[in-house]
């Protein structure tokens, strides 16, 4: 029952967002999506993944929608979103859709004989990743390199970003929330937020939660921080700052080629220090997310106020 | 007891649901905040009762990371998105 | 035991219809400042008559206090929300209707 | 393997191929040294040339090989044939090299242009020394890239015009010949020009294939051999400077392919297959209409080049014609005709250059007089025009003859009647420019006349055509003799194609 | 294992419903949001299907966290150069895209289609 | 040292441990440390490339587990000569281009910073892209590719890379999700990831062929096969030369790699007749219209990048040529597509570092602004020029030798339509190549804005397109290199 509503819920409120005519209105909708996401992930028996939507899709994600519709002072297409297309490509994409979707339909209504019974080996050798949590073994052990990789592409995102961040970041010329109340309650809000994020961290091992998870959490904090007006510490240093953006991959590199300078394969834990090794690597991995995912949003500052065009970076002479 | 669990799932997702329509309809910007701003309080109400119910007890960490990042979506809203339409508040959306 | 799940049901109803009517109260209320009011008061006192229900069931008491917390966290950002966006509305509201079509 | 017989046709290449590069390399306002590197490698080829020619005759075999792909062979080989084109093409570029240096002095892109003159000579080296079918098309395609930009060399629109119409046609050529050879090797493998009778297994069966084929690769050379009506780019190609028109007209690029017929029709069919195909009788006949549309248009021309060019469409189907004349007689004919018309053919566009150069004359009524003028060039253009026509004892009388005895052998008496007409279709093109040279008294002033030097012209552009006259001259006289190219074709005859 | 059934289904309906959105819409953003759409689509498939057939897995629920990141990553990097975009042109839609509008609009001097006044 | 080779540990995740390690050092490092990072950074990898190259030799084919986690559960890497010698391809290429940036961005000192960490992760991606072995591994391979190139792309912050980054990461992100897409289908329906384990059990069925389509789908978008092409042309022609170079080069054959590999290693038999002319179809399509667009083009850079489009096509004809025809029709088709992929990757690049030296030299980016270059023959334009001839196949070039090696085939399987696409799109191409060279003979009439550039940017192109012309001469090793990753092969 709640999982058929959910399942149908999932699609109209997506329907929602592509047919919204305000943009703000579609942005709004899609945090709410992300929130029934964290839902259907709780229904999937994926807590984790519910952690990381509500972090993340919930929270990360619609930060930065809306902090580009304010840069994008006017957001409203005309009208319908849907009237300015060509006919034939509104006929073409549907047909395309229609095409897919009967695809789809066969392919997921299909029996399914899986070759391999894959949770099955996770359970086998989930004694030997040094993690009692599945997930965590299959992101740090079984399967570390892809995390490895996927780390590199949130920093190449990061990298864009600075690349691209407008020479003129004044801190003065963005608007921010300046409310005794918030200020007072951030006091202990973050604070908590840290503390939450650390426990995510540590519980990450055994049960739900981990590294991508606490970093959300502690990027939001940095998050909430910066738009407060407040400055971040370390911010005036540079190159700490891009020590820490780095650091993730740094350590995950180089705890990894442990093994390989010793003989041994790339990512092969030690032996017996196999659930330290992830724990540091999760540690150093959640510290730097959380500078990558805050710089994923602070790279391109707030809007100027009126009369203070942003200046972009250098071109060439 | 897991009946009326149960019922007040359902009862809390009719509420969830009945939020989406409140963010749909709108009118102003600021109602759209608002009301995603108790979907979210929706879903953590949801979560909780959902972790009694699939006696799962890491979906309390997910409510509590849902409770802890409610604000940021609003505080983004007022901070960045300046409520630009709110003068279009009464007629509906007409941008 | 009886009374106990009793009061519990009864609190997790009554929590969830809480929901319901505040969910509905937003929607027919006519101004902004209004849904806000309506919006505060409920879904804490909702959030809470939920939580005060599952209470009872809680094996370790580092739980409770989660729960307790979270009630807490919701009570908060509800508050905080509702005042920001009062503050925004006020702001902007009488002085620079339409002026938006800057660039 | 690896020794002196093995590199050696590799090294000839590399002579003009390192002359190039380094010609790139330097300044461009550079022109001493350019100039003598560039004769030295000419120089040094021509020794290199002469010390195959020494071993080919005696015997020796000459083969680069390496494998480019698994079942295809780079293959350089010289050959009888293949030395005795090379040998043309290494001594003309001698001259057309000294040539340049004095046309060109003075004006821009000189570096250019020589580095691309070196490339040119390394792709016809390369045609000539190609041992299979698949290293002839290297360096045929070659050959097409290297010129273009000669051609082009001006920059004027006049002169992209020619030049875009030269690569239609010719890359066009080569893509039909392409075809050609890729059917003919996924029929027969690896076609080495060494072997004989590598074909007759596929008979009959596949014998309308081998006709196709045989069209295709015919079609793709006949291009470049400006055989009617592919001919369309070489009068248009006449926009070059003088030392490219004798070089694309004489050596290299009609030559080529005129060469690549001679090899197909030879080294990969063999004669008698050819013959047996009765393939040989529409080759015939295409070089017969050729001879004589050629020679027609001539006739109209007023421009001097152009005229010259539409002789050479003429002139170098001869070729074909003597190919196509089943014995020996005629290929001798046909061969012969290669090298002399090579010889007398650059005479002419040298001395067409230099009144050019030297008095602006370019339309033929501006001639009159002209040998007062210029004696030395008018005697040179005299001797080339009468061995075009094939008076005796100049060189191209010797070809004549030879062709109309193979004619005669054949059984094609029709041949006889087209030479006797081209001849005199010959004559009526060369004697009225012959005329007004000597006879006719000069009217008015030069168009733009330059004095350079204290002879007709200066040293470097008048000396050339000299030379190469006095060797047509020579050819012709001494064609008995054992160091004529009729001594080296009937080697190449008798030790090739009459086992 | 049928619970999960209605999700996996629920995540094609969300694929093809972000895809149409993405080939349909002009503005960046709204393609942004349908991407996201369909991304969440994919994942829901992902784990969804593995868990009809295998129960409550851990691989498939890791990939979808590793996946959920790189998406958030493409978000940030879409909007980076969205607002860069926006900074220079004053658009939200790439000028391919937009061509045909500014030769129907009334001002097409202003270039400014995508956000024209009410 | 030999025994070391065979028996010491496999030196290939080095091989994006490196440019890995390189783009952490260049980020922390400051701009002065950054070309010193550089050189030592392309050194080692050029030696691992080297060292791996010869451990091949000792020992073969051979997979490498990550973390010693053996499939299903883990991942492994897979070497074989095929990935070989696009390592060996994307090594030597991009420490071309690293040269060349090096100096040319001198010009750009803000983009600089940050070009090198790009260009290292875009190499780590390749790396992992060429020797990835696993359908998810691939996922995230793609997508650190594509934010790299993107990024590359979009890094002068100019109007006209914006719009060609953003509209190239769209396109990179709709592929993706198609691939992932598939992915999740596969994975739900045989459980596992691993293609090689995937190829022993993948059956013929609805999920299977859905699976496969999407696949293919999000791979033709990122290789921009014929209508989903768009996006590559302002992408390619925007961006800086060097990240032109890379991205023409090697970029865009990652896809097409990934898409051999599923089609012809992870599931051959699904592979129809009609599904493969289809699939050349579009190739053809592509080489037409891909020429008639480069025809068309005023600006050297877009006219460059259509011509990518085009030679992409060609790419594609592998499909048809190898399904369903003879062993030798195959091999020969195998052999020629892939050495067709190495030397226009070859070629194009030498093409793009040219084009950007010679619209540096003379100063305007159209086709008119070539007008008398030829009197100052920039080795650029030389660089030019050899390129050109093996992008046309002439001979003696590479692309000359993969031509024939595909006609050949083609005419030994009887499809003679392919001989027309291959003839006739080789005739297009000399068309808008002569074109260009056709200007730079037209004599200028204000010669004096001709500004000699660097020596290093004009060897660079040079050195590039000499090798495109050498591996004409050259082929029989790569050859024999292809020849040992066919599919169901011998070798």
């Amino acid at each position: 029952m709640i999982d058929l509503l959910l399942a149908l819920t999932l699609p109209l409120v997506a329907l929602g967002v592509l047919l919204a005519r305000e943009l703000f209105r579609a942005v709004v909708m899609f945090i709410a999506f992300g929130l029934l996401m964290a839902l259907v992930w709780v229904r999937l028996q994926a807590p984790d993944l519910a952690l990381a939507e509500a972090a993340i899709g919930a929270g990360l994600t619609g930060v930065l929608l809306l902090d580009a519709l304010g840069h994008l002072r006017q957001p409203h297409p005309p009208g319908q979103p849907l009237r300015s297309l060509l006919p034939l490509l509104t006929i073409l994409a549907l047909v395309l859709a229609g095409a897919l979707g009967l695809v789809l339909l066969g392919a997921l209504l299909e029996p399914l004989q899986p070759s391999v019974n894959l949770p099955a080996e996770v359970a086998l050798h989930i004694e030997a990743s040094g993690v009692a949590h599945p997930v965590t073994a299959v992101l740090l052990a079984f399967r570390a390199w892809d995390t490895l990789l996927e780390v590199a592409v949130i920093l190449v995102a990061v990298v864009v970003g600075l690349a691209l961040r407008f020479s003129h970041d004044d801190a003065a010329a963005e608007s921010r929330v300046s409310s005794p109340l918030l200020q007072g309650m951030l006091s202990w809000l973050l604070p908590l937020m840290l503390l939450v994020a650390l426990y995510l961290l540590w519980i990450g091992s055994y049960r739900s939660g981990g590294a991508f998870q606490a970093a959300a959490v502690m990027a939001a904090m940095l998050v909430l921080l910066r738009l407060s007006g407040q400055q971040l510490p370390g911010q005036n240093h540079p190159l700490l700052l891009r020590a820490g953006l780095v650091g993730g991959l740094g350590t995950f590199l180089l705890l990894g080629s442990v093994q390989l300078l010793q003989g041994g394969a790339f990512l092969a834990w030690p032996e017996q220090l196999a659930g330290a090794f992830i724990l540091l690597v999760e540690t150093a991995l959640t510290f730097s997310l959380a500078l990558l995912l805050y710089a994923l949003f602070e790279a391109s500052p707030a809007p100027a106020r009126k009369g203070h065009p942003p200046r972009t970076g250098d071109q060439p002479s | 007891m897991t009946q009326v669990l149960w019922i007040s799932t359902l009862l809390l997702l009719l509420a969830l649901l009945l939020g989406l329509w409140r963010i749909w309809a709108g009118p102003g910007r600021a109602d759209r905040m608002l009301a995603a701003q108790l979907f979210g309080t929706t879903g953590v109400g949801l979560l909780l009762l959902l972790a009694e119910l699939m006696q799962q007890p890491a979906l309390r960490d997910v409510a509590l990371v849902l409770a802890l990042l409610a604000i940021m979506a609003t505080v983004a809203f007022v901070a960045r998105t300046q409520p630009a339409d709110h003068h279009s508040e009464q007629d509906h959306d007409a941008d | 035991m009886m009374l106990i799940d009793l009061l519990r049901a009864l609190l997790l109803l009554s929590g969830a219809l809480f929901f319901l009517v505040g969910t509905l109260g937003i929607l027919r209320f006519p101004d902004t400042p209004s849904r806000i009011h309506a919006l505060t008061k409920v879904d804490n006192l909702g959030l809470g008559l939920i939580v005060l229900g599952l209470l009872p069931g809680v094996e370790h008491w580092p739980v409770a206090i989660k729960m307790i917390l979270i009630w807490l966290l919701a009570i908060a950002a509800s508050a905080l929300a509702g005042h920001l966006v009062v503050r925004v509305c006020r702001e902007f509201r009488p002085s620079n209707a339409g002026e938006q079509q800057d660039d | 393997m690896m020794d002196l017989h093995f590199w050696l046709p590799v090294l000839v290449l590399f002579t003009s191929l390192g002359a190039a590069a380094i010609i790139f390399w330097l300044d461009e306002n550079n022109s001493r040294m350019r100039s003598s590197i560039n004769l030295a490698a000419a120089g040094i080829k021509i020794l290199l040339v002469i010390w195959i020619l020494v071993g080919v005759s005696q015997g020796e075999v000459y083969e680069t090989r390496f494998t480019l792909l698994t079942g295809i062979d780079f293959v350089l080989r010289a050959d009888a044939l293949g030395v005795m084109f090379a040998g043309l093409s290494s001594l003309l570029w001698l001259f057309t090299t000294l040539y340049a240096i004095g046309y060109l002095e003075g004006t821009p892109n000189r570096r250019r242009f020589f580095g691309f003159f070196s490339l040119c000579v390394a792709s016809t080296l390369g045609i000539a020394f190609a041992g299979n079918l698949f290293t002839f098309l290297i360096f045929y395609e070659l050959l097409t890239l290297s010129t273009y930009p000669l051609v082009v060399h001006k920059g004027t629109d006049k002169a992209l015009r020619a030049g875009r119409l030269y690569l239609i046609y010719t890359l066009g050529g080569g893509v039909v010949l392409l075809a050609g050879v890729l059917w003919m090797h996924s029929l027969a493998g690896d076609l080495s020009f060494a072997a004989t009778g590598q074909l007759d297994a596929l008979l009959p069966e596949q014998a309308s294939t081998l006709k196709w084929i045989f069209l295709l690769l015919i079609g793709g050379l006949a291009v470049k051999a400006a055989m009617v009506p592919l001919h369309g780019w070489l009068p248009e190609a006449m926009v070059a400077p003088a030392p490219v028109s004798a070089l694309l007209h004489a050596v290299a690029v009609v030559k080529a392919g005129a060469f690549g017929i001679v090899r197909v029709v030879y080294d990969v069919y063999g004669i008698t297959l050819s013959y047996q195909l009765g393939l040989l009788l529409p080759l015939g006949i295409a070089a017969a209409i050729t001879i004589l549309y050629g020679s027609l248009r001539a006739l109209a021309q007023q421009d001097i080049k152009r005229r010259l060019a539409f002789s050479t469409v003429s002139q170098v189907s001869y070729i074909a014609l003597g190919i196509s004349l089943f014995g020996p007689a005629g290929t001798i004919g046909g061969l012969v005709h290669l090298l002399h018309q090579g010889l007398m053919k650059v005479t002419l566009f040298f001395c067409a250059g230099n009144y050019a150069e030297t008095l602006g004359i370019h339309k033929i009524q501006q001639l009159n007089g002209a040998g007062r003028r210029m004696p030395g060039t008018s005697l040179a253009f005299t001797i080339g025009a009468l061995g075009m026509i094939g008076l005796p004892p100049i060189a191209g009388f010797i070809s004549k003859w030879y062709l109309a005895t193979g004619a005669l052998h054949a059984d094609m008496d029709w041949v006889l009647l087209v030479l006797i007409l081209s001849s005199l279709m010959n004559a009526g093109y060369f004697l009225p420019l012959l005329y007004r040279i000597w006879f006719c008294p000069q009217q008015g002033e030069w168009p733009q006349e330059r004095v350079l030097g204290r002879w007709d012209t200066s040293l470097w552009l008048l000396i050339p055509p000299l030379v190469t006259a006095s060797l047509s001259l020579l050819a012709g006289l001494l064609a008995a003799s054992d160091f004529s190219p009729l001594a080296w074709v009937q080697l190449v005859t008798t030790r090739e194609y009459l086992p | 294992m049928n619970t999960f059934l209605p999700y996996t289904l629920a995540g094609g309906a969300l694929v093809i419903l972000g895809l149409t959105g993405f080939i349909l819409h002009r503005h960046l953003i709204r393609r942004l949001l349908a991407f996201n759409l369909t991304g969440s689509g994919c994942f829901l498939v992902m784990t969804g299907l593995a868990q009809q057939g295998q129960g409550v897995d851990a691989v498939p629920q890791a990939l979808v966290l590793t996946g959920i990141v790189v998406a958030v990553s493409a978000t940030a990097l879409a909007l980076v150069l969205i607002r860069r975009w926006y900074h220079l042109t004053g658009l939200t839609g790439l000028p391919e895209d937009i061509e045909p509008e500014l030769q129907q609009g009334d001002n097409p001097a202003e270039g400014k289609t995508q956000g024209a006044p009410h | 040292m030999l025994s070391w080779l065979t028996e010491g540990p496999s030196l290939l995740p080095w091989l994006v441990i490196l440019p890995l390690l390189w783009s952490i050092l260049s980020l922390t490092a400051g701009q002065r440390l950054q070309p010193l990072i550089a050189t030592t950074a392309v050194g080692l990898i050029l030696l691992a490339t080297l060292l791996v190259l010869l451990q091949w030799l000792q020992r073969g084919d051979h997979f490498y587990s990550l973390g010693d986690w053996a499939v299903p559960l883990g991942i492994r890497l897979r070497l074989d000569g095929l990935a070989l010698l696009l390592l060996l391809l994307t090594s030597g290429i991009t420490s071309v281009c690293t040269l060349h940036a090096g100096r040319y961005l001198q010009e750009y000192p803000r983009a600089k910073t940050y070009f090198w960490p790009l260009l290292a992760f875009c190499w780590a991606a390749m790396n992992v892209i060429w020797l990835s072995a696993d359908l998810f591994n691939l996922y995230v391979g793609l997508e650190l590719l594509g934010f790299s190139a993107v990024g590359l792309v979009a890094l002068t912050g100019e109007k006209k890379a914006l719009a060609a980054s953003l509209r190239y990461l769209y396109a990179a992100l709709l592929g993706s999700l198609a691939w992932l897409l598939g992915v999740a289908l596969i994975y739900g329906h045989q459980g596992q990831l691993d293609i090689s384990s995937l190829a022993l059990t993948f059956t013929d069925s609805i999920s299977g062929q859905a699976a496969l389509a999407l696949m293919t789908l999000g791979l033709l978008l990122k290789m921009a096969a014929f209508p989903l092409h768009s996006w590559l042309p302002p992408a390619h022609a925007s961006a800086l030369p060097p990240v032109s170079a890379l991205l023409s080069g090697l970029v865009a054959k990652a896809a097409f790699y990934i898409l051999v590999r599923l089609w012809l290693e992870m599931a051959p038999d699904n592979l129809t007749f009609s599904a493969a002319q289809l699939l050349g179809a579009l190739g053809a399509a592509a080489v037409f219209w891909g020429g008639w667009m480069a025809c068309r083009q005023q600006q050297l850079k877009m006219l460059v990048a259509y011509s990518t489009v085009a030679q992409l096509g060609y790419l594609l004809l592998l499909f048809p040529l190898t399904t369903g025809t003879g062993e030798e029709a195959t091999r020969l088709a195998w052999e020629g597509g892939w050495l067709q992929l190495t030397s226009h990757a070859l070629a194009k690049a030498a093409m793009f570092l040219a084009a950007g030296n010679l619209v540096l030299a003379m100063g305007r980016p159209d086709l008119p602004g070539l007008h008398g270059a030829g009197r100052y023959l920039p080795f650029s334009l030389l660089g030019f020029g050899l390129a050109g001839v093996s992008l046309m196949g002439l001979p003696p070039s590479g692309g000359f030798m993969a031509k024939w090696l595909l006609l050949q085939s083609a005419l030994l399987s009887g499809q003679w339509w392919w001989i027309l696409v291959l003839l006739s799109g080789s005739a297009l191409s000399a068309v808008y190549i002569f074109k260009v060279y056709q200007q730079c003979y037209v004599e200028s009439d204000n010669p004096d804005r001709f500004r000699q550039p660097a020596l290093v940017l004009d060897l660079s192109a040079l050195a590039l397109a000499l090798l495109a012309l050498a591996l004409g001469i050259l082929s029989a090793w790569p050859q024999w290199l292809i020849s040992t990753a066919l599919p169901g092969g011998a070798a």
